[in-house]
């Protein structure tokens, strides 16, 4: 009975196979190219729900910044692709030829020394995962060190995003300003924009987020998802257990910060572009709604939620676009006033223990979500 | 780089810089007072002060073509009356909001935060909805229009100095409401120990659902105020929020003072910055400067020093 | 004047006090002594209603106040100086003392609570924080004196506080009591003290009251040894 | 006394510890010593600074001045963490367990091993560890819960379990904060037999009211008041010491 924990119980494993069949036959074989890169884009904003998930929902921290690390994704791979987008041929009628296309329009006569190595597709790859990481540990050390938490770290991280929107916005010539990097063509020469290749970055897209939710799944599973839910609960305990609450909550926010750039580069790849308005402030809310329609504890659940609410968004927002925000806003009061626990806590207290009739209770969520500390 | 320009101009366009700097600093201290009040002194974090403000502006706005057209003889005094209509029409939908969302969530402030977003979001849309979604700009009483000639090369705005006396008037009335009324002695008493505030006799539902609506009210006043200086939208509010928060946390949450000397100093660092750069670089050094001072300072220029 | 029947009160699933029976009479000091764990904080605190009854019954005058919170308790003339003083630290003396004065509905600090406590006037722009023990307790006092009760509850007003003060603060209590001709409950655990002080001196253990003695004949080294070390 | 006597070694000194919140001095020049497997018990009046000696020991709170030795190691600098890798176990007063886990995990989590990010990533839940877990929660008559979500545990029981993670510890010195407090007359017999069984091979600071228990188990008392010892010795020599008496009793 207390084996090794293993990695996911038999509902999780169920669970993880219904979301594969979903993702992996039911959408492809139902949907046109058109509306299955509608639900590759609604998922790469769930690489970042699920690191919420961990950093939010199981340590207690919440970052109101998590566009950032989508943003710094995202914008590493379109500075990749804009580079083989920009050749020398393509972009000779250019008063600079070679450069992209915007720098040309901004009197800039030189690429810059911090795109030069963004021609290295596996230096971007690597850029994707370590940049974010060492600005999360930046920010996640010098905040947690000090005790900041909470509220204050929400705020901050809310800042920072502010910070970088406006700082893309402001300097059009390095970053393509408010239009973002648009035009992105080929991948290693693969032209990235026909529907064929929209199909297999699909099923890319997916295979990176079963890797993601397995990882995910992993940390909580292992004893560091254990200190960090007891740190959630009783973060003074967990300290006169000896550990160093600033360094888990430090990692927490790392490995969020990297799933949310995985994603983000994967945004790019599917999407075509990459703007600051995934970067700033309110994508960076509306991601933390996505986890918390979910159930702000439980991984599918983040998967779900976004799905769920990105599609809502589009059909409502097509429809009838003046009830969208008003729909949107109702939906973030109701879960948190009636549902805290979201999708995942409808699912565990009232609908499984129907389909099951085993009639064991599970502890009801609520009380978990109020314990989420304050300071 | 001041090789172009002669010693008097220069004179005259720092005098003219700091004016800006003061009007800038007028500004976010009307924003930040509302907040100063929730959330510095009853530690809830509203996302929608945006959206609070925004309602006063509104109601200016209104109260202004209400007074075009039908009382145009008093045209030149609406906008007395709007500050007040304005004051009452936040205060009575934060007394709402408290009574239907704050007041279930004290103990959840993460998730208030939260909360508070959505409710920022309907009333965008509300705004939308009734006022369109146009930015509105309301016209100017004839005595506001123009400008003091100081000297030939110094021109200060009318409508400015109309904002920086009204917030001094304001700060001044919510540092008297705090500080010195009855009023103002229950909210301080609830804030340090909501318990004993009870027990000696405080009803502290009562004094959290009006201490919210004053906040609220507060804002609506400033929100009436810009409607002096600019125009506005649905969403205008939300620009607001970010520099509104770091105002208050900079100072130091729940000291009045530091709100005051966090809108000072931020607002001369941005327009001074704002001499030398580009706007948006001077805005992103100005808040990369505040949030690096508070990571270092976590607790704000101004800490209270209290034994618990 | 305050009566308790019965008065049951759990944190969670621990019951801590099992069903307690006292009832005091207009002008009476009574002294509740016990160890600490033995439920005297928790009896002030469900008495001001800051931790719920799970059952039994609280009444001021025969008015039924088990339902209220703590200021409609204050509004029925129940008043509270809590172990640790709480007073307000962040706020000046007068303030502190003010804000007693919202449930009488006074306007200005009453003189005879300054007659009572002149050090308090002295030092009336102070901030609260910065008082030493033994004036905090007074300023506690005082605030609670501010909002005009029939019945004082204090709880261990001796805590922390230097033996000489002690006497005087015994005195004070007695001379409150015959001017405003109001009741004390007043949970205790130095037995001079409480000797120099009550009328009436029960002894709490494990959440019972298990002796009731008038002062008169008061057996100190039976109560003692409840007590003692 | 002689000059250049053996300077004893003692497990933890503690020497002119003071605090002051503000101006109010809650521990004031406080000294004393505790010897390797001495059985110390402090008591004293509310407020007398008792559960403040043991923050600053564990580094909850930090002395204004004075210094604590463990071992020979200045503890007034470390980490909270780094002192309880020092081997140093605290015990809260109200029960402080993880109530969203398992009694298992609760335990697990004390377990002395992987306790940096990457050593708690890559813990493996081994023979050893269970074994262990499985003895702690025999001896804190928890065996048969080890599956239960510890906020369904009896208030006693909580109290045993936080007992339990830090005996997984096996912490050189265990600090306990009135370790009976709130529990029911059956509950505080086993307590202080489980005490009485793990405080061998270690030495232990205990806070603590009930006298029979303090008398049962104390090697020494020390006697608190306003932050200051005002006794200390054997239970029956504190007993009759007439400070002591004066500050209980009044007279």
């Amino acid at each position: 009975m207390f084996d090794n924990p293993r990695f996911a119980n038999r509902s999780e494993l169920l669970g993880i196979a219904v979301l594969a069949l979903l993702l992996l036959a039911i959408l492809p074989l139902t949907l046109d190219v058109f509306r299955l890169n509608l639900v590759a884009k609604y998922l790469t904003y769930s690489f970042v729900a699920i690191g919420l998930v961990l950093c939010w929902g199981c340590g207690g921290v919440l970052s109101l910044g998590q566009g950032v690390f989508f943003g710094l994704g995202g914008y590493c791979m379109a500075m990749f692709l804009k580079l083989e987008a920009s050749s020398a041929a393509n972009t000779k009628i250019q008063s600079t030829p070679g450069i992209p296309d915007f720098m040309d329009w901004n009197q800039i006569t030189a690429l810059p020394f911090l795109w030069q190595p963004f021609h290295s597709l596996t230096f971007t790859i690597v850029a994707i995962l370590v940049v974010p990481a060492i600005f999360a540990l930046i920010v996640g050390a010098a905040m947690f060190k000090r005790r900041v938490g909470g509220v204050y770290f929400a705020i901050i991280t809310q800042a920072i995003a502010a910070i970088l929107t406006i700082l893309i916005v402001g300097q059009q010539g390095y970053t393509g300003g408010i239009n973002g990097i648009t035009d992105l063509r080929t991948l290693k020469g693969w032209d990235i924009r026909t529907d064929h290749a929209k199909f297999v970055l699909y099923f890319v897209e997916v295979a990176c987020l079963f890797a993601c939710i397995f990882a995910a799944q992993f940390i909580r599973r292992s004893k560091l998802g254990r200190i960090l839910v007891a740190m959630r609960d009783k973060e003074d305990r967990v300290r006169f257990s000896g550990y160093s609450v600033a360094n888990f909550k430090t990692f927490a926010f790392c490995a969020a910060a990297v799933f949310a750039a995985v994603g983000g580069a994967l945004f790019t790849l599917e999407v075509g572009f990459m703007s600051p308005s995934f970067v700033g402030i309110v994508p960076s809310i509306e991601m933390v709604i996505y986890t918390a329609v979910g159930g702000r504890l439980s991984i599918l659940g983040a998967v779900y939620g976004t799905l769920l609410v990105n599609a809502a968004k589009t059909s409502f927002s097509e429809s009838f676009p003046q009830l969208w925000l008003l729909g949107l806003g109702a939906l973030f009061i109701a879960v948190v006033l009636a549902f805290p626990n979201g999708l995942a806590g409808i699912w565990r207290d009232h609908v499984q223990p129907r389909l099951s009739g085993s009639g064991k209770p599970g502890k009801p969520w609520e009380a978990i979500a109020d314990k989420t500390p304050a300071e | 780089m001041f090789g172009d320009y002669s010693l008097g101009d220069l004179a005259a366009i720092f005098a003219m810089q700091g004016f800006a700097g003061l009007i800038l600093f007028s500004v976010f201290l009307l924003m930040a007072l509302g907040l100063a009040i929730i959330f510095g002194q009853m530690g809830v974090i509203n996302m929608a002060h945006g959206e609070f403000m925004i309602l006063g502006a509104y109601v200016t706005w209104m109260t202004s073509n209400f007074f075009q057209a039908y009382l145009p003889a008093l045209f030149s005094g609406y906008f007395f009356v709007a500050m007040i209509l304005a004051f009452l029409a936040s205060g009575a939908l934060g007394m709402l909001v408290e009574w239907g969302l704050i007041r279930h969530l004290y103990k959840r402030p993460l998730d208030t935060l939260l909360a508070t977003w959505g409710l920022s979001l309907i009333l965008q849309q509300c705004y939308r909805s009734i006022f369109g979604a146009r930015e509105v700009g309301v016209d100017l009483p004839q005595w506001m229009l123009g400008s003091f000639q100081v000297t030939d090369a110094i021109q200060i705005p009318i409508n400015g100095v109309f904002v920086m006396c009204l917030t001094i008037l304001i700060t001044c009335a919510v540092a008297y409401v705090l500080y010195w009324s009855r009023w103002g002695r229950q909210v301080r008493a609830v804030v340090q120990n909501r318990v004993m505030a009870g027990a000696v006799g405080i009803n502290t539902e009562r004094v959290d659902r009006y201490t919210f609506a004053l906040g609220c009210g507060v804002a609506g006043i400033a929100g009436s105020a810009f409607t002096m200086i600019g125009s506005t939208g649905p969403t205008s509010g939300q620009l607001y929020i970010v520099d509104t928060f770091l105002v208050v946390v900079f100072g130091g949450a729940a000291s009045l003072v530091g709100t005051i000397a966090s809108a000072f100093t931020i607002s001369q660092a941005q327009s001074t910055l704002e001499f030398f750069l580009s706007g948006s670089m001077a805005k992103v050094l100005t808040l990369l400067a505040i949030v690096g001072i508070l990571m270092l300072r976590p607790q704000g220029l101004f800490s209270l020093k209290v034994r618990k | 004047m305050l009566a308790i029947s019965n008065l049951h009160v759990a944190y969670g699933q621990s019951e801590v006090l099992h069903g307690l029976n006292v009832a005091v009479s207009p002008g009476e000091i009574v002294a509740i002594m016990g160890r600490n764990g033995m439920g005297k904080t928790t009896l002030m605190k469900a008495l001001m209603g800051i931790v719920p009854t799970k059952s039994g019954s609280v009444s001021m005058n025969g008015v039924e106040v088990t339902g209220l919170r703590s200021y409609e308790r204050v509004a029925q003339g129940l008043a509270y100086v809590p172990q640790g003083r709480m007073i307000f630290s962040a706020m000046t003396v007068e303030e502190n003392i003010e804000t007693g004065l919202v449930a009488s509905g006074g306007k200005a600090v009453p003189r005879d609570i300054y007659e009572l406590f002149p050090v308090l006037l002295e030092m009336k722009a102070r901030r609260g924080g910065n008082l030493s023990g033994g004036q905090q307790q007074q300023l506690a006092v005082a605030r609670a004196l501010a909002t005009g009760p029939k019945v004082l509850l204090l709880d261990e007003p001796t805590e922390g506080i230097q033996p000489s003060i002690i006497r005087e603060m015994a005195r004070t209590l007695k001379r409150i009591r015959d001017e405003r001709r109001l009741s004390i409950v007043v949970s205790e655990q130095v037995l001079s003290f409480a000797l120099d002080v009550a009328d009436r001196v029960l002894v709490i253990e494990n959440g019972e009251i298990v002796r009731d003695d008038p002062r008169a004949g008061i057996n100190e080294t039976e109560v003692a040894k409840y007590l003692s070390i | 006394m002689q000059i250049g006597h053996l300077q004893k070694d003692f497990l933890l000194s503690v020497e002119g510890l003071t605090v002051s919140f503000d101006g109010f001095k809650a521990v004031n020049n406080l000294s004393f010593y505790v010897d390797e497997d001495e059985i110390r018990v402090i008591i004293g009046p509310n407020g007398a600074g008792k559960t403040t000696v043991l923050d600053l020991i564990c580094g909850k709170t930090k002395a204004s001045s004075g210094s604590i030795q463990f071992r020979g190691k200045e503890l007034t600098k470390l980490k909270e963490n780094q002192i309880v890798q020092a081997g140093i176990g605290r015990k809260f007063q109200t029960p402080s367990i993880y109530d969203d886990l398992t009694v298992f995990e609760n335990l697990e989590i004390s377990y002395p091993r992987g306790r940096s990010v990457f050593g708690a990533l890559t813990f493996n839940r081994d023979k050893a560890v269970r074994e262990r877990v499985e003895e702690v929660a025999e001896m804190v008559f928890l065996a048969d819960r080890l599956a239960m979500t510890a906020d369904l545990l009896s208030h006693g029981q909580k109290q045993w379990l936080e007992i339990g993670m830090l005996l997984i510890q096996d912490p050189d010195l265990l600090m306990l904060d009135e370790p009976v407090a709130g529990m029911s007359v059956s509950e505080r017999v086993k307590t202080a037999e489980l005490l009485n069984r793990i405080i061998k091979g270690r030495s232990v600071l205990v806070i603590e009211h009930d006298m029979k228990f303090v008398e049962d188990i104390a090697h020494k008392v020390t006697v608190l008041h306003q932050g200051q010892v005002l006794a200390e010795g054997s239970m029956n020599a504190v007993k009759t010491n007439p400070k002591v008496i004066e500050v209980y009793l009044g007279h």
